[in-house]
């Protein structure tokens, strides 16, 4: 079950996703058993967060409008850090910030021991870009990630959008400035409205839509990046049992990322990573590694220009 | 908190719109406080996909049984409606703190509004046992949903029922109703949950006469046990507007630190 | 229940969605009931489609990858047309082209009497463009929506893909370019692969998604394109109900195309014009045009650069 | 073909992977023929959204039922499963072209496999009502799954059961079976559905003995009903290869138009 993802070894490929996890979760279930450990994104200085109501279930998904309510980098300096180095899994501390020079000082100041890895949350709206997020963009993203991997030497995770065109030339883009790899992907951007009283149901008007129903997207993604870049794809979006995340790693994915099943089944990571376990002894698998990107596809070129429908 | 399944005993109608449910969950019963919740997993399916967060209505410790006293609103609770003689209920909890009672009090003011009675039952049946005395206020749409008014009164509360279809039910003759049995009962807490107009009106007489009150609050959730911060409410806290989550920080907060619902 | 799209007026704002409806409908109901009446996207020559299987199924919704299977346009000047006219609603073409030129084409021939408007589907994937397709690029929309303005004096509802970061200006640029109502929009490109084969669901490996799990992300579109574009909006995405059909509309559209749902329930249409009836009544709305963009939304200003999350 | 509320009569398990369901639903039964299907909406949650395709396996005019006999295989199928006697079923149909029997022919041999079996049944029953002669060689996983062996008898079928665990149900072994059946009982046309090796196998010696043969199809569905073309297969139709819609255009096809599978 081992995977090493940008130099962090993992004991298997699941972790939580930025968000949908925190110290709370090891009243459920012991950590240890987790492949990493990630942390909410936190910004330099405390937040706090969007109005509410934050969250509206969808068909099959939700919408959550948090907003990054954070208690600043030095409060996770001072209890987060230390309170998961009683686990044995790597940590990766998720940072998020609206600029640049922000995002460099949060990858200096959270460049500390018991952090294993950063992931940067790029797919937020940002100040800079005119609430764009960077990573809507393979030039933005280049610039700030490129800025960031000079601010430390941890192993840099870039999370992306999929509220984008051009994941793939995204992805190339964090490679080639030196990110270690892709987190494919944030939520997508979306709304629902209260028909009786005409009000959206996040107090934000739109939000992140994730869960089951956002999978299909989201997998197509991972797909089309594993076939242009180099680095490890960490998959993300949707994910609910042991088959989901064997389906993300058969499309290119080196490891998983669960979030709103956290909500469905508290325990649902233990199951996930239990369920692959089977998965690979059924399936003769020595190792989950050589599932990666082990889609069965033939005409593979014709294919890449092939219609939608 | 734990994760689990019970076993439903019971799940039968008390009025047009709420049902009754009675689990076996043994377990878990010692761990339960009045004002705490359970998250409930609905449905096997992935519509509805989160859990909906019930309080609990009723603890019987001897037979290791807890209680939900539940309104049908939408898909969720539809669900949890279908639900049979032992069939299997994911439990997760119970989460959040419950309400607290300081040994000084004798006599307690429970004003409670629609599937805001549910909460309430066991805060009753705690104070008794305490030797504490209660009075309830409950109000409703129609006198059906005044459900809980007979086990509040078994478990030892004197119980007043207003209703929208007696027109007795409107915010101004209840602050006068608290105001009386503040008056004649020498109140020493105030607890409320259900309505944001009467939480408002509660707080205001709290701040006013200087008794202490709590309120268990509702808001959607996502893991109903800290993680996601979707739950959040602003609360006054100390002069200073913090952004606290219902799940863990509360459902019950102070009625000081309550805003403007 | 009237509404009038681009010039073309239709008693009730249903119709079903391309690819989804075909003259076997009339065995099931009167379309006289339907708003308008549209085709599977026709090409100028016949076309085989995509081999199977053509279908999966996904949580809440499906993917397919069809590949506009067409008789083309000579058979359905013969037999479509003219088999429609004996119903009371107009009859909307959907038309479909590798290249500008063949749009035009198109165009022509099928600026005959019996079609009420031209739907242009710019949403597949092109030749002209690397197997893009025109409506993930403002330039390009205008572009080919400019050219084909100046071939037909038919309403044109330009039908726009969700796979873009830049949906509102993809409207702006087909508002621009002279298209009469905007179609909001395509399926989502996407892919689901089956863990025990590893083979992709679908023979075309990728293909689009759409059904009600879509629905959060396109009708966040349809309010994003309304607060930029003069021009009608058509929402189409996910619809399985009167309400979602208020939904969209309270987001900003004017009309709304049905589509998998007609998969679910063969007379779903029926039953959602029915449903909106009872909701006006229920919400004493004379006319539904009334609810056109009347989403609640305070502080409209912050809101449009706020956070996903 | 009508949108319908059929009421299960029964649903009752044959086989540790089969059920059988009957249906009252007397406004289409005199619709209905042998090789036609249903599209069954299976629950009226959007998981599973599509409708699933299903044969007719009994056709009882006098009494109005439509009956079904279904694997168990995924999440559709499970909620047809759940289904109990009284409940409502949502059936969109019959849809397409049944079988056709040609008034010349005496006798017919019918090779079917898994869930192939259902859909030859009504098939067989609609052969003895006009006078013809079947033989029917059924091949399954297990004897188990050789479900509507009894029923075809009684239907007025001859019939041998193959299974994999018997290890008579190789594809080789069942062409020298056909190939006797031909032989001894002068066959008219051949009849098949299930298997794609069977079809091949029978497609062989259909255009080698010039013995005309029919084939009902499976492909995952979108409308079942000719409008999305989710369900076409390619056919050789005159030399030409076409894609057609196995929903309208089948489920029943020429053996001889069927491409290698
Ligand atoms: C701590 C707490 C205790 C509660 N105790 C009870 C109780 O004892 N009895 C009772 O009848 N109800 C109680 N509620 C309310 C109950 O959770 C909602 O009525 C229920 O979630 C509605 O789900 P639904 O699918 O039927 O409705 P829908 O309206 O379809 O739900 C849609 C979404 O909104 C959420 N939601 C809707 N209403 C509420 C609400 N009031 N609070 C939180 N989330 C909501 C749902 O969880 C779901 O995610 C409580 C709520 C909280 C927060
Ligand atoms: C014309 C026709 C008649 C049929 N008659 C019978 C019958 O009498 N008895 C019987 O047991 N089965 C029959 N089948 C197969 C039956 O439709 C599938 O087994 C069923 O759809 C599986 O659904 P599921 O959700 O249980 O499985 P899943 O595998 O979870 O289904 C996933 C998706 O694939 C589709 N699918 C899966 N297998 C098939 C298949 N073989 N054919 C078409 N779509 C499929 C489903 O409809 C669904 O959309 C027939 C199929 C066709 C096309
Ligand atoms: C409540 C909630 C909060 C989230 N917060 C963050 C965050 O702070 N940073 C981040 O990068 N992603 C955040 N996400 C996105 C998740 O990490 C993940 O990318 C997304 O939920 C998709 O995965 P899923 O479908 O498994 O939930 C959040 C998601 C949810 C549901
Ligand atoms: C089977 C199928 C075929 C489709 N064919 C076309 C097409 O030919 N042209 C087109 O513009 N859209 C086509 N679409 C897209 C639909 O018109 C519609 O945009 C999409 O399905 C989203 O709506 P829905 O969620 O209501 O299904 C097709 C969709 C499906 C499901
Ligand atoms: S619901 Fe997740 S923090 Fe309260
Ligand atoms: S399933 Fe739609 S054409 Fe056959």
């Amino acid at each position: 079950m081992k995977v090493s993802i940008g130099g962090v070894s993992m004991k298997n490929p699941v972790m939580p996703a930025s968000g949908t996890f925190a110290e709370e979760t090891a009243q459920i279930f012991d950590l240890s058993v987790l492949g990493a450990l990630v942390t909410k994104s936190v910004t330099k200085y405390p937040r706090m967060g969007n109005r509410g109501p934050r969250i509206a279930e969808t068909i099959a998904g939700m919408i959550n409008a948090v907003g990054i309510q954070s208690k600043g980098s030095q409060v996770i300096r001072e209890t987060s850090i230390p309170f998961y180095q009683q686990f044995n899994s790597p940590l990766i501390v998720s940072i998020s910030a609206d600029t640049a020079d922000e995002f460099v000082d949060l990858a200096q100041e959270l460049s500390v021991p018991g952090v294993a890895a950063l992931e940067i949350n790029i797919s937020c709206p940002n100040l800079e870009d005119d609430g764009r997020s960077y990573a809507m963009d393979p030039t933005q993203t280049y610039r700030v990630v490129d800025y960031i991997r000079k601010s430390t030497q941890l192993p840099l995770y870039a999370k992306l959008t999929p509220n984008t065109n051009a994941i793939t030339e995204v992805a190339v883009a964090a490679e080639a400035a030196g990110a270690d790899a892709v987190v494919v992907a944030n939520t997508m951007l979306s709304m629902v409205i209260d028909v009786e009283t005409r009000k959206p149901k996040v107090g934000n008007i739109m939000g992140g839509l994730s869960g089951p129903c956002t999978k299909p997207v989201i997998l197509r993604m991972v797909y089309q990046v594993y076939k242009k870049v180099g680095i490890p794809i960490i998959g993300c979006g949707g994910i609910c049992s042991a088959e989901d995340a064997i389906e993300y790693m058969i499309a290119g994915a080196s490891a998983v990322q669960v979030g709103t099943y956290n909500f469905v089944n508290p325990i649902g990571m233990v199951d996930i990573i239990q369920g692959m376990k089977e998965y690979a002894v059924r399936h003769r698998i020595s190792s989950l590694s050589d599932l990666v990107g082990s889609v069965c596809v033939d005409e593979q070129t014709r294919i890449d220009k092939a219609a939608a429908y | 908190m734990k994760l689990l399944q019970g076993t439903v005993l019971s799940n039968t109608w008390v009025s047009p719109r709420y049902k009754h449910m009675s689990i076996h969950a043994p377990e878990i019963v010692e761990e339960c406080k009045a004002g705490q919740f359970f998250h409930l997993k609905c449905s096997d399916s992935f519509s509805p996909l989160l859990r909906r967060p019930m309080s609990i209505y009723k603890i019987v410790k001897k037979e290791g049984e807890i209680h939900f006293l539940y309104l049908i609103k939408g898909e969720g609770t539809k669900c949890l409606a279908n639900m049979h003689q032992g069939d299997q209920l994911n439990m997760f909890g119970p989460l959040g703190n419950g309400f607290t009672l300081q040994t000084e009090w004798h006599s307690l003011l429970i004003v409670a509004r629609g599937v805001g009675l549910a909460t309430m039952a066991p805060l009753i049946d705690m104070a008794t046992k305490q030797g504490i005395a209660t009075y309830a206020i409950l109000s409703a749409r129609t006198k059906g949903d005044i459900l809980s008014a007979d086990y509040m009164k078994e478990c030892g509360a004197e119980v007043v029922s207003l209703t929208d279809e007696d027109r007795d039910s409107d915010v101004e003759h209840v602050r006068k109703m608290v105001e009386n049995v503040i008056d004649s009962k020498s109140i020493d807490a105030l607890f409320t949950c259900g309505s944001k107009r009467l939480t408002n009106m509660l707080k205001g007489i709290s701040l006013q006469r200087k008794i202490p009150g709590q309120v268990a609050m509702e808001e959607n959730m996502g893991c109903g046990s800290g993680m996601c911060f979707c739950c959040v409410k602003p609360f006054n806290r100390g002069g200073e507007i913090v952004n606290l989550r219902v799940c863990s920080e509360g459902p019950v907060f102070q009625l000081e630190e309550v805003m403007e619902l």
